[in-house]
């Protein structure tokens, strides 16, 4: 007989609990869309269903001084809608928006995205070129992970047994620091990405560029950093030649495969071109902020 | 219908009467019946693209508790095959049942095997898991070229091809060839100055309609059966089943529920029989809906097909041949639409000489269904395609080139009959007019034109019209309504009658309500059944006529009908149709009309498209960023839903043309069988897509009426890739123009 | 005498590309086919569509054909 | 299985019903409860026919369970309307004639009231890619997007 078991605790403590004691799989749920379709592709499981909503703070999102302290379950449409976040991460709520439709947004999470672990999933290069920190919290205590340690694989992370993503805290960003995520996708919206590429970027008084961070996604197992990518943007002064420069170390980084989204020559191509684009808008976002 | 007149009710854009019903979620569906005891039936597919079935146990499913029925192939009743007209197509019975439960073999992933029935539909579906079948798999042959190779495996051993010579005494996968032939092909391109030929391609497609299939059916104990089913064909479904499951027609009524879109995809059956197989055996109601997944793998999507086209022409723009070779795939059984493919690849030009071969080829894939005119956008894809490229190297504008071969009244065609009026020229001159074709363009785009052809037809429809007292009346008609249809039938009847539209009520009857009244599909509802509606209509005012002369003791040649109003010409008084109702039981008694007829005389369509795009030349993007519709309606009933087929035909055209196909891996499996993949237009893909309807009239409908839901499907992929072609420089062949595909055409062309 | 055209599928059996009959409706017009072209495969023939002058009909069974008739057969058209 | 008890509110009424802990809230509303205005295309979040709103905010209602309903508020197309008149964003789908089988109206009904409500004035462009979750198969989307243009000039009393 198969048995789904729903609970929706209203303590970190007690969600932890029931994770420890499940004797059936234990799935965690926040906004449920890449969890329901497993559900639904896989009846015959049975399974324990632990809905993370009702926990105080993790719908919520508060920005302070430090920066951003991110609700994980917090559905991507209020994210949106958030203009204090959108102004200090413009890159993370492009991410959010392109997640699936404005009906997929107003269920889905960054956190959720980020615990599903898909390569292609587009918050998590946003988050990578953020600096983003995970807090977690499972049986043992907490621990605090960056987000780039948190996603080891295709559908795998760094969450043990009991553990949840309790928090996800961003810096405040530095003077003349801006961001961008592109993504490309066949059609104009709805799809998963084929290739995506966040940057952020700080520009000194002279337009220099004096730091960087560009990840990819859809292109590897999980999302990457590119750290040679970022070297190519910093100094310059973000001109087409170090735009290019990014955009093909984007590419020599990038290990895809070739599957219904896209072939390896396809991706490995189009992510250089995101690459350079989202670094010129994320310039473009620190110029405008200036003038 | 010779001059033109003037109307009263047709050419306006009324509401819809079904339409309160649709915007309030009260309209029922086909997954919207449940009954009381209802129980849920599942289908177990195989996982295979090509296998031998070599045993089927399903001992452990039926000892299960929660399991109520289990069907399989063994079910049906003897079938031989016979060919019938099961839905659109003249259908093989044997086929038919084999592709709904498969016998010995299954011929591609997703082919349903048995199927279950279960208290809930989650228990069904677990208990599919409990049939063990064992399976000797085969190598699957995924590809139109590669099933034609001498070769190939062949996925039957009985199929020899027909339309040889001589029927050959070796199995092919090749069902049949058929060849078209007009003057001298040879002479044609001897005349020829200007030469081009090339190969084409397009991919599998699906109709996509949002709604899959679903139906709800039971059975008394005296065997009088019930269906409620989604389809664009009661009447076919009733016919289909009956066979099957050696049934009299009057033992099964069948419901057509309404429809959440078909586009050909709903013309045969797929769960009712089967669904009446577990109800039989349960003794409950049972109700069956196809997940999205398997309406992608196990339904009827439209055929992939290869074309070599070549096309020669005089310096002045003279076409002198037209030659085509178009390889259609039917999917796991034979009969692909390769007929009227090549009977609409060149009919919209007026050429000497022509001569086209078509072979209809088996592949594993699901068996092909009917695609809003089937065969012809993947045959003028080519043929225009081709002709746009012998434009360009004429120097000729592509309108003028083809105002010089256009086909017009007096055309002989090549697959039989010489054109009447049709409009193809009216549709050109308001291409060349529009404002769309003077526009200029910016950079990175580019602009594509084409034109298309679809025949139309007429067929069988049954109406009837009854007056209620007060003077109001019900049609019923027997075509279910997949766009609007009933708001036509208003319109037409309110016309004939000079009564307000709003007082009449269309209502698609059950199969009981009526007689015989051929599927919804070939572009005919408006113009055979609505030609039905006339006639009922008519067959009243007669009646009505009698009535008013009876009243008034002279004879009806003596009344005249005039704006719903019976006139006496022999005297002062007036009758209006609600007063000889009211009055109806001292006159004889009831009154209605009827109407069961064969149509004749269905008028083609064509259409031109303008197609405006701008390629993203960094990653082959492609999007639409102006099109225009142009078509010949005959006459436009209700001009709204007229507008609406031409931009859903354009819509579905520009999907094909840029991201939809089916993507298979080497096994043989679908790997998109899902709206996230298989990736049809979104609202935020296109642009306002601008129409205008050309008239003219159809000498054969008495107000002029063409049938109008399918031409536009044709032009959107020559159109589309055209402009693509135009946009980057390298001429698109195969389709999709998707993105990876279009930048390795700006790369290789360097 | 009304005309009929032969489609290239027809002409493999007929060999020609027209012929007049003296019929002057469908069902005598079918027989005159029959007896004068010996291959002409007969239940190919009932089951096709016929256009006369210009009018396609589906199932032509009770149809009449005027002296200057012209008639051809032509596969029977469906749709979606 | 043993069935979870639901209490909710839908379209502004309470509700209470049983439900199975997997069970999605569209197969709530369709099987447990008979509102098929609701309506299933894909069951994966792909299509948006089965749009509804919870909380106000519109999602999927195949990607929500059923017992996530437990004290919130549902919205589905058969409370658009008020009473017997016909909402302004229906009457103009049926004016504007943007619909043809019907099958995504009441998902887009839904969606185009939760576009109006959170943007009273959107731009063509803005509409689309609001909508972009609903998918249509038979108009190309350009009636629809008249119909919703419409009822946004209508609502915000300028038509």
């Amino acid at each position: 007989m198969v048995s789904v078991v729903y609970e929706a605790p209203e303590t970190v403590q007690d969600a932890v609990t029931l994770l420890v004691n499940a004797d059936l799989k234990a799935t965690v749920m926040a906004g449920g869309t890449d969890l329901i379709i497993q559900m639904r592709d896989l009846v015959t499981e049975s399974r324990l269903v632990v809905d993370l909503k009702k926990i105080p703070g993790m719908m919520q999102a508060t920005i302070t001084e430090k920066g951003l302290q991110l609700g994980p379950s917090m559905c991507c449409a209020e994210i949106t809608s958030r203009d204090d976040i959108k102004a200090l991460y413009p890159g993370l709520v492009e991410s959010a928006y392109l997640i699936g439709s404005t009906q997929i947004q107003g269920r889905a999470s960054v956190g959720g995205n980020l615990c599903n672990s898909s390569p292609a999933a587009d918050t998590i290069p946003a988050l990578f070129v953020t600096g983003a920190q995970c807090l977690i919290i499972g049986p043992d205590g907490e621990r605090t992970v960056a987000v780039e340690d948190f996603v080891t694989g295709v559908g795998q992370n760094c969450l043990g047994k009991g553990e949840l993503l309790r928090l996800i805290t961003i810096a405040k960003p530095a003077a003349n620091t801006s961001d961008a995520y592109l993504r490309f996708i066949p059609r104009t919206e709805m799809d998963i990405a084929v290739a995506g590429a966040g940057v952020s970027v700080t520009l000194d008084d002279e337009g220099v560029c004096t730091a960087a961070r560009v990840a990819i996604g859809a292109v590897a197992p999980t999302a990457l950093l590119v750290p040679e990518a970022a070297e190519a943007l910093i100094g310059t002064k973000l001109d087409e030649s170090a735009l290019q420069a990014a955009g093909q170390a984007s590419s020599a980084a990038s290990s895809p495969i070739t599957d219904r989204r896209g072939t390896v020559e396809y991706r490995r191509h189009v992510v250089g071109v995101l690459t350079k684009r989202a670094a010129a808008i994320a310039a473009q976002r620190v110029r405008g902020d200036k003038a | 219908m010779s001059e033109a007149r003037e109307f009263k009710y047709i050419g306006q854009r009324t509401i819809r009467p079904d339409g309160y019903d649709k915007v309030t979620g009260r309209a029922n569906y086909g997954a919207d019946l449940s009954l009381p005891g209802m129980i849920w039936g599942k289908i177990l597919r195989s996982p295979y693209a090509h296998a031998r079935i070599l045993n089927i146990d399903t001992s452990k499913a039926e000892a299960h508790p929660d399991v109520m029925a289990v069907a399989t192939y063994q079910d049906f009743p003897h079938v031989s095959s016979e060919t019938f007209q099961g839905g659109e197509a003249p259908t093989d019975l044997l086929d038919l049942a084999k592709n709904i439960l498969a016998d010995d073999k299954v011929l591609y992933h997703g082919h349903a095997i048995a199927a279950i029935a279960a208290r809930t539909e989650s228990a069904a579906e677990a208990a599919l898991s409990l049939i063990k079948i064992d399976y000797e798999v085969l190598p699957p042959v995924m590809d139109v070229a590669d099933a034609m190779k001498p070769e190939s495996p062949v996925l039957h051993d009985d199929m020899f091809t027909q339309g040889l010579e001589e029927t050959p005494d070796t199995p092919s996968n090749i069902a049949s060839r058929m060849e078209l032939k007009k003057g001298d092909i040879e002479a044609g391109f001897a005349q020829a100055e200007v030469v081009v030929e090339r190969d084409y391609y397009t991919p599998t497609v699906h109709q996509g309609y949002i709604e899959p299939h679903a139906t709800t059916v039971s059975i008394d104990e005296d065997g009088q059966a019930m269906v409620w089913c989604s389809t664009q064909g009661h009447f076919d479904v009733r016919a289909s089943t009956a066979k099957l499951l050696n049934m009299e027609l009057g033992k099964i009524k069948v419901v057509a529920a309404e429809i959440g879109g078909g586009f050909g995809g709903k013309t045969t059956v797929y769960l009712e029989p089967v669904a009446l197989i577990l109800s039989k055996k349960s003794g409950r109601p049972v109700k069956m809906i196809m997940t999205r997944d398997e309406v992608f793998r196990a339904s009827g999507p439209g055929s992939a097909t290869r074309s070599r086209v070549k096309i020669g022409a005089k310096k002045d723009g003279t076409i002198t041949a037209m030659q085509a070779k178009l390889c259609f795939e039917a999917g796991g059984f034979k009969g692909s639409p390769m007929g009227p493919g090549c009977m609409t690849v060149f009919t919209p030009y007026d050429v000497e000489n022509m001569y086209i071969e078509g072979y209809d080829v088996v592949v594993n894939k699901p068996k092909v269904a009917a695609y809003r005119a089937p065969g012809a956008p993947q045959a003028e894809f080519a043929a225009e395609m081709a002709l746009n490229e012998l434009a360009d190297k004429l120097g000729i504008d592509p309108i003028e080139f083809r105002l010089k071969n256009a086909a017009r009244k007096g055309t002989q065609t090549v697959y039989g009959p010489k054109l009447k009026a049709v409009g193809l020229v009216e549709c050109l001159e308001a291409a060349k007019n529009s404002p769309h074709y003077k526009a200029a363009l910016g950079e990175n785009q580019g602009r594509g034109l084409a034109a298309g052809f679809w025949f139309n037809i007429g067929g069988q429809s049954s109406v009837i019209i009854n007056m209620n007292p007060d003077g109001t009346g019900t049609i019923i008609e027997g075509s279910p309504d997949i766009g609007g249809s009933r708001a036509s039938m208003q319109l037409m009847a309110a016309e004939t009658l000079g009564i307000p539209a709003s007082n009449l009520r269309p209502v698609v009857a059950d199969t009981e309500h009526l007689a015989y009244n051929q599927t919804t599909g070939g572009s005919r509802t408006t113009f055979a059944t609505g030609m039905a509606v006339i006639e009922a209509a008519q067959d009243v005012v007669n009646q009505l006529k009698e009535r008013a002369a009876a009243v008034w003791n002279v004879t009806s040649e003596q009344v005249e009908w005039v704006d719903g109003v019976a006139i006496n010409t022999a005297g002062e008084e007036k009758l209006t149709a609600a007063e000889i109702c009211k009055g109806a039981e001292r006159t004889g008694g009831q009154i209605s009309g009827t109407a069961n007829i064969n149509a004749r005389g269905a008028g083609p369509s064509f259409a031109v498209h303008i197609c405006d795009v701008e390629v993203d030349k960094e990653t082959g993007k492609v999007d639409v960023v102006r099109y225009t519709a142009i078509q010949d309606a005959g006459k436009a009933i209700h001009p709204s839903y007229v507008e609406g087929q031409y931009q859903g035909g354009a819509s579905q055209g520009i999907g094909w043309a840029l991201n939809e196909e089916y993507i298979y891996n080497e096994d043989g499996i679908m790997e998109n069988a899902g709206f996230l993949d298989y990736r049809i237009p979104l609202a935020s893909d296109l642009p306002m897509i601008d129409t205008v309807i050309v008239e003219v009239p159809n000498p054969f409908h008495p107000f002029g009426v063409r049938g109008v839901g399918e031409t536009g499907i044709v032009p959107p992929l020559a159109a589309v890739a055209t402009a693509v072609s135009n946009a980057i420089g390298v001429r698109m062949t195969d389709l999709p123009c998707s993105p990876p595909r279009v930048l390795k055409a700006i790369q290789d062309a360097g | 005498m009304a005309t009929v055209i032969f489609s290239s599928e027809l002409q493999r059996f007929t060999g020609e590309e027209k012929t007049s009959v003296s019929s002057t409706n469908y069902r005598d017009l079918l027989v005159e086919l029959l007896a004068r072209y010996h291959r002409l495969p007969e239940d190919e023939l009932q089951k096709m569509a016929v256009a006369i002058d210009g009018e396609i009909i589906h199932d032509p069974f009770l149809e009449t054909v005027k002296p200057d008739s012209e008639v051809h057969f032509l596969f029977r058209i469906s749709g979606g | 299985m043993t069935k979870t008890h639901v209490t909710t509110s839908i379209n502004g009424e309470p509700v209470e019903f049983l439900c199975e802990p997997g069970d999605t809230l569209l197969n709530v509303l369709r099987n447990e409860l008979q509102m098929t205005g609701t309506k299933e295309g894909c069951g994966s979040g792909d299509c948006g026919a089965c749009s509804v709103t919870v909380d106000g905010r519109l999602v999927c209602s195949c990607l929500v369970l059923g017992v996530e309903a437990q004290g919130a508020e549902i919205g589905t197309v058969e409370g658009i309307e008020s009473k017997d008149k016909l909402h302004t964003i229906q009457q103009k789908f049926l004016e504007h004639a943007a619909l043809q089988c019907g099958i995504c109206t009441p998902g887009l009904i839904v969606s185009t009231k939760a576009l109006l409500e959170e943007n009273p004035n959107p731009t063509e462009e803005e509409a689309r890619y609001y909508l972009a979750g609903n998918l249509c198969r038979c108009t190309g989307y350009d009636k629809i997007i008249r119909a919703v243009m419409d009822s946004a000039e209508v609502m915000r009393g300028e038509a």
